[in-house]
């Protein structure tokens, strides 16, 4: 596949919906979702190999060979509901969105992140920029300045597993293709620069 | 990248004014554009007030197995946790927790925690896949309804739950096996019944004063406890006696912390506690120094005691038997006497020996004969259940009609089973000893053990001899584990079942040891999917409702709130002097209890005296005086002891990373002479063995330990195979099957060798 | 405090100790020497400003956050390492000017005072309390060994042939002197306090300690003293010689931190 | 009048119990690794019961502080009223001046941050009103915080054993030393 941004958003919805995936059959639909969204290997016969080692990777019960959650590569601290959770959050609200998930899973798994890029694609597609370039420039934070941040480790830590199956290979390296292709989309200037104009919160302390 | 810059983007987001007013009227425009979209929905309309800048604060309560059991305060930020500190209120807990109470945010919000209930296709294989609650359900409740159907009972299903979580709303799960109609239970504790019998039979209960009057002790012994590590929260206290001129001394067979802060400290050999405390006895009668007209007002047999004392024991005997010189039990001795109060602190790992029950006793009576029972900052400690009166709602519960069940006796099922009396049954639960659980349920016939309940335990680390247990768990049809990390149990379960934290629940919780009572409130949503154990009964409930209609009585809905709620009563009310537990949200209460136990003198045996001689005892298989018992014989060169470590409480905690951060590996101490003669270096890989089992670890020489103990914490290091239980075998303590139902376990009559790996 | 080997930092400070080392020695001649400079001297000088730039961007690497470096000179009423960033950063500029501009008199005896004091600053840098090893005049010293061995190995080179012979002169007597000091100073640490003496046992046990002594100083001192020239090859062996010193400078010192608990 | 705020460690009372240590990971959410805090336990020559004594030691809020005076882009600075050595991490470089140069170890490495860290002794609680998160976690008053402008504690030293004397940056903290018991070992072996 070359970079030809996902306008469809069939390939960001067949990533979310494989990453998000709960058994072997929501494996398989995703998987199917991808193929049709761009060429991939063949299915395997057997989803249960496939989704043993999804388990081993992203669920548990056992420690994640590679958690699916930004606030893992990015805070300063392996954890969850860490301070990407928030930020994550906080760009869903600036538009009037909450992941369905919110409180239980959090907010920077994968698959609420690939479903947030493309609401803000879909907005951006819809609305504009903003008039100061506002959601511009939130949609560039959030692709560029977040998710190319961290999605690139987290596919390089799926990739240095051993004995992979070949449709998460398949679904980790369209992910990574996903994100050079959303990168390139992104508008080639962001137009004004808002970060200027915002009002920047005082730094005292925590304590009310 | 002109435009923007991610630093100050993300502190527009953080905050919630700024972010509000970056997007102004454009906030909305989102709901609209989200049609594809699966995972994100429209804000509900109160989400920014949710979002607050400031932090809500939550009352919670550690339900650790720990003296402590300390209140805490959690602070709560954009829907979690962000960090806790010790509730203030409580004068025990003091605004601090302790270095695992401190790692709870960690624990929550682990990656490492079980998120979904799962299923394992061939146990051990690590081959898992996902299901949801429903199927879990399902499996569950059709293997029920199979075992009932085949075995005419349910006694195939066994339960095995102890301490993990001692928040009172979890003994639903005890409810929930009682609502299936009757089963199996693994009952008694490991961990301090003979001590609790010895209690009992001595005084009628065990119930041991207030630790906050230790400030008005004037001479404290600490036997066999480690509150230096063990209840951090309890050394304010003896500092303050010692500040105010009370001596301190630590009997242990280990140089503890808690002996290092001591005045003296005696090595004393490891279950010769009782011959010491009737050494100290002698003496005291040889001087004169018993308090006679205590003993005489309060005291049951004291002559039959003071005729054995002078047959059977001398002081140089008691120097002889437990190596305290002889010059040194007479000095504590007669400054125990003098002291006026004088206490004692009866730890658990002195009673974790054949003898342990006994030993209990003798150091009773040596607290009794000096008339400092009943006294504040008197008193022979131990623990107490005096402030758990609740409802235990959520444990009992009717069996369905028509259930059939264990024809025979029925004894109490663990020190904390509060459903015990009531009307005579035609049929009980079958009970197995949880000390023996590898054997019991190897042995179990007519039905045997098919099914095996994991909760609030982790079996295959602490349980006993561990190479037997994985031979019973092949008897096992399905094991169902509720936990929040992946354990050695949990590695051999055919389902997982996540449960809820602290900070996911509501509960109420008390201590074994002080007189507080905290509230748990619900502080987040459950993460992922965990449910709470009673919601995890209720969910079974209803599938094995609809599968058999009145198969269970377990509410099949409920709310953890109202369960919490429904644990109160007047007595808990006026116990703890509150209108409603809605008052425990301003911080903890203290019981409005005398801070003395037994200060009325009103003991609850059958005499309703002190007995030195107990008839009960002694129809319980002992003797009726407290007299010595000798100890285990040793079965190898080395004597092993497995403690309790600061870093954890059992298998709980240790796996953090924070806390392999502080202790990275488990370490066996060796004193540096039985080193020698095995040429092992200070930071040798060494193997430790004996007839169990064996494990490898690093040696670490100190003269901390005698010369010959070998001494290794237990716990559970994640990703290490390191397990003490390989070589603890099941040989049960004197006494504790009278409360508990079944005897302790010798934990500490263990020995073994090592050698260089 | 675990101590690492400091790659970048070892890279920094023997290229710019052998640009410092050439143009002070060429700098040095030419206070003495009347006359213009030729073709030789001017590429001396272009070189020492090549491998001082090179240096510095080898520094970057050290800092968790490169592109922010330029902050660094803020602090130049307290901070060494401002200083050093600061003094250094303008070396590299005079010595390219003086190169450029056919080493105008004036531009020479700045920057030969801004390399001594540069080396000075540097073995300030490089003495914190939290050493005691070197809590002292010892990095200074081991950096004007190593800028003048390696800057009249360095100069050997490029610089005209006239010079060889003083070059030679110059070689050998830095090379007895770092051996003097390089050996002397373990033993001297062994008699001082705690952390000193474990220094002194670390270094003495470090083969990176034996591999300079003897590639870096012995070695060149022999083949020098024989030869009474400087082989072509010789450089790049003082070279590896000294990286190796300075990685156990940076490895082995011992942090006082690492020994909390235990006695001073 | 100025304070001088500073940490009192009372190795007398002292547990080791690490408390301190975590309640400043529960703080401040350092990364696995990265302590702020460290407890020390005092080696045989110094108190001769293995693991038996310790100094809990993080930032000791030095009159001149090594980190502030090496530091090259001016990220630490001393508050004239209490004398708290504050870290300001976003000015950070990362360039490690500070982590070799102080002598107690205080500033630490945070490989993911890329910049140095250490205790500011928790200075928006102290301001607050508050008592700094180890200090009101200590569960024996072990570990106090002191105003050195208002006098010495009383029995207290400055450099006991164990702790890098340097008296050039006259470290804050102040510390109590560890007492033995009375020892009976067994006799029977």
């Amino acid at each position: 596949m070359s970079n030809i941004p996902d306008h469809t958003g069939a390939l960001t919805c067949g990533l979310r919906d494989f990453f998000a995936a709960a058994d072997g059959r929501g494996l398989a639909q995703a998987y199917a979702r991808i193929a049709a969204a761009g060429a991939t290997p063949p299915p395997p016969a057997d989803w249960d190999e496939t989704e043993y080692a999804f388990n081993r990777l992203f669920v548990g019960p056992g420690p994640l060979a590679a958690p699916p959650y930004s606030s893992v590569y990015l805070d300063p601290e392996p954890r969850l509901m860490g301070r990407s959770t928030s930020l994550t959050r906080a760009v869903l609200q600036a538009v009037g969105l909450e992941s369905t998930w919110i409180g239980s899973i959090p907010d920077d798994h994968v698959a609420v992140e690939l479903d947030a890029a493309l609401a803000l694609r879909n907005i951006a597609a819809t609305t504009g920029p903003g008039p100061g370039g506002e959601l511009a420039a939130l949609r560039r934070y959030f692709v560029a300045g977040h998710m190319a941040r961290w999605v690139p480790r987290f596919a390089d830590r799926v990739l240095g597993q051993l004995s992979l199956p070949g449709p998460i290979v398949t679904a980790t390296r369209k992910l990574e293709l996903w994100l050079e292709a959303e990168l390139a989309a992104l508008p080639p200037d962001a137009g004004a620069a808002p970060a200027r104009d915002i009002p920047q919160p005082s730094t005292g302390g925590d304590y009310a | 990248m002109s435009g923007w810059d991610r630093t100050r983007m993300e502190r527009t987001l953080e905050n919630g004014v700024t972010r509000r007013g970056f997007l102004k009227g454009l906030a909305l425009t989102g709901a609209a554009a989200a049609a594809p979209c699966l995972l994100l929905r429209a804000l509900s309309a109160d989400a920014n007030q949710r979002f607050g800048e400031g932090y809500q604060v939550f009352r919670n309560a550690c339900p650790r197995n720990c003296y402590d059991t300390c209140s805490i305060k959690s602070y709560v930020k954009d829907g979690a946790v962000r960090f806790v500190e010790g509730a203030p209120e409580s004068t025990y807990t003091h605004g601090g927790l302790c270095v695992k109470g401190n790692s709870y945010v960690r624990y929550a919000y682990s990656p490492d925690r079980i998120k979904y209930p799962m299923v394992q296709d061939g146990r051990g294989t690590g081959r898992w896949k996902r299901i949801s609650w429903d199927e879990a359900m399902d499996r569950i409740a059709k293997k029920i309804l199979e075992l009932k159907q085949q075995d005419g009972s349910l006694l195939g299903l066994a339960l095995t739950k102890y301490s993990g979580n001692f928040g009172i709303t979890n003994y639903g799960v005890e409810g929930l096996m009682s609502s299936l109609g009757y089963t199996t239970r693994l009952v008694g504790t490991p961990c301090w019944p003979a001590g609790i019998d010895a209690q009992n039979f001595d005084m009628g209960n065990m119930w041991c004063n207030d630790p906050e009057d230790m400030t008005q002790s004037r001479y404290i012994i600490i036997w066999g406890a480690n509150p230096a590590w063990c209840s951090v929260h309890s050394m304010k206290y003896i500092y303050a006696a010692r500040e105010a001129g009370a001596k301190i001394v630590v009997v242990d067979p280990v140089l503890t912390q808690t002996a290092a802060k001591a005045d003296e400290f005696w090595q004393v050999v490891p279950g010769s506690d009782g011959a010491l405390a009737l050494g100290m006895c002698r003496h005291l009668l040889d001087l004169g120094l018993h308090d006679a007209g205590w003993l005489k007002a309060n005291a049951l047999g004291f002559d039959a005691f003071a005729a054995y004392l002078r047959e059977n024991v001398t002081v140089e005997w008691a120097a002889k038997t437990s190596g305290v010189p002889a010059e040194r039990i007479r000095a504590v001795a007669e400054e125990f006497a003098r002291a006026k109060p004088a206490t004692i602190w009866i730890g658990y790992g002195m009673q974790r020996h054949v003898n342990g029950g006994a030993s209990v006793r003798a150091i009773d009576a040596l607290v009794a004969m000096t008339g400092n029972i009943g006294k504040v900052g008197g008193g022979a400690r131990y623990g107490h259940l005096q402030t758990w009166g609740f409802n235990y709602h959520a444990m009992i519960r009717k069996p369905p009609e028509g259930s059939k069940g264990f024809v025979g006796a029925a004894g109490p099922k663990g020190e904390f089973d509060f459903a015990q009396g009531g009307a005579a049954v035609k049929y009980t639960d079958r009970a197995l000893n949880i000390n023996k659980t590898a054997q019991e349920i190897l042995d179990a016939k007519d039905p045997a053990v098919r099914m095996l309940w994991v909760s609030c335990k982790n079996v295959l680390s602490q349980d006993f001899d561990r190479n037997k247990l994985l031979q019973a768990f092949k008897k096992l049809e399905l094991v169902v584990v509720a936990d929040h990390f992946f354990n050695q149990t949990v590695e051999q379960a055919d389902i997982v079942l996540p449960v809820t934290t602290l900070f996911e629940e509501w509960t109420v919780n008390v201590s074994y040891w002080h007189y507080w009572l905290s509230l748990n409130e619900q502080a987040v949503k459950p993460l992922f999917e965990s449910k709470s154990n009673i919601e995890i009964a209720a969910a079974l409930s209803k599938r094995l409702n609809e599968l058999a209609p009145g198969s269970c009585t377990f509410p099949t809905q409920l709310d953890t709130r109202e369960w919490m709620e429904k644990e109160f009563n007047k007595k808990v009310y006026e116990l703890f002097g509150i209108q409603s537990w809605e008052d425990l949200r301003k911080g903890p209460v203290k019981a409005r209890m005398p801070q003395a136990a037994w200060s009325d003198l009103k003991f609850g045996t059958p005499s309703k005296k002190y007995e030195f001689t107990s008839d009960l005892c002694a129809k319980n298989g002992n003797n009726a005086l407290p007299v010595y018992v000798e100890g285990r014989k040793p079965y190898d060169k080395l004597r092993l002891l497995t403690p309790h470590s600061k870093f954890n409480i059992h298998s709980q905690f240790q796996n953090l990373d924070w806390m392999m951060g502080f202790n990275p590996a488990p370490v066996v101490y060796v004193h540096p002479a039985a080193a020698a003669e095995r040429a092992i270096k200070d930071g040798d890989t060494v193997r430790v063995f004996n007839k169990t089992g064996e494990v490898r670890l690093t040696a670490r020489l100190t003269a901390n330990v005698a010369r010959d103990t070998l001494l290794m914490y237990e716990g559970w290091y994640k990703g290490l195979a390191f397990n003490c239980q390989n070589l603890v075998d099941d040989t049960p303590a004197d006494m504790g099957k009278f409360k508990t139902g079944a005897p302790g376990v010798a934990i500490h009559d263990q020995f073994a060798d090592l050698v260089r790996a | 405090m675990k101590p690492s080997m400091e790659l970048p930092l070892v890279l920094f400070t023997i290229l710019s100790q052998t640009a410092v080392g050439i143009v002070l020695l060429s700098g040095l001649r030419r206070w003495s020497l009347a006359g213009g400079a030729g073709q030789a001297d001017r590429r001396e000088w272009t070189a020492a400003a090549a491998l001082l730039a090179l240096g510095l961007v080898f520094s970057l690497f050290h800092l968790g956050h490169p592109l922010d470096a330029v902050t660094a000179l803020k602090h130049l009423s307290t901070s060494w390492l401002s200083r050093e960033a600061l003094v250094f950063a303008l070396l590299a500029g005079l010595m390219l000017l003086a190169g450029v501009q056919g080493l105008p008199r004036g531009i020479v005896r700045l920057t030969v005072a801004g390399g001594l004091l540069g080396l000075l600053i540097q073995g300030m840098t490089y003495a914190p309390p939290s050493f005691p090893a070197i809590n002292n005049v010892l990095p200074f010293v081991f950096f004007l060994v190593s800028a003048v061995t390696l800057g009249a190995g360095a100069a050997s080179l490029l610089a005209p042939e006239e010079a060889r012979p003083a070059l030679v002169r110059v070689l050998i007597a830095g090379l007895w002197a770092g051996l003097g000091v390089h050996l002397a100073a373990p033993c001297v640490w062994l008699s001082g306090g705690t952390v000193m003496r474990l220094t002194g046992q670390a270094y003495l046990a470090s083969p990176l300690y034996w591999a300079h002594i003897v590639i870096g100083l012995a070695l060149p001192l022999w083949v020098v003293l024989k030869s009474r020239s400087i082989p072509r090859w010789l450089p790049f062996v003082l070279l590896a010689g000294a990286l190796c010193g300075r990685i156990v400078f940076y490895l082995e010192t011992m942090h006082t931190a690492a020994n909390m608990g235990a006695l001073y | 009048m100025a304070k001088r705020l500073a940490f009192l460690v009372d190795a007398k009372r002292c547990l080791g119990c690490f408390t301190c240590a975590m309640a400043c990971k529960n703080q401040y959410a350092t990364e696995p690794g990265v302590n702020w805090r460290e407890v020390y336990p005092l080696q045989a020559d110094i108190y001769p019961h293995h693991e038996r004594a310790f100094y809990s030691l993080a930032c000791n809020h030095c009159e001149k502080p090594a980190c502030l005076e090496v530091c090259p882009v001016q990220a630490y600075s001393k508050r004239e009223k209490d004398g708290i050595v504050v870290h300001h991490q976003e000015k950070c470089i990362g360039c490690g001046n500070c982590i070799r140069s102080c002598p107690y170890g205080a500033p630490r490495y945070n490989p993911v941050e890329k910049r140095a860290e250490k205790c500011s002794l928790c200075h928006e609680r102290i301001d607050a009103g508050l008592q700094p998160a180890c200090v009101q976690s200590c569960p024996v008053a072990a570990l106090t915080l002191i105003d050195l402008a208002a006098g010495e504690p009383d029995n207290s030293v400055q450099f006991p054993p164990g702790y890098p004397k340097m008296p050039a940056l006259n470290p804050a903290t102040r510390f109590r030393q560890a007492e033995l018991p009375i020892i009976h070992r067994r006799e029977d072996i």
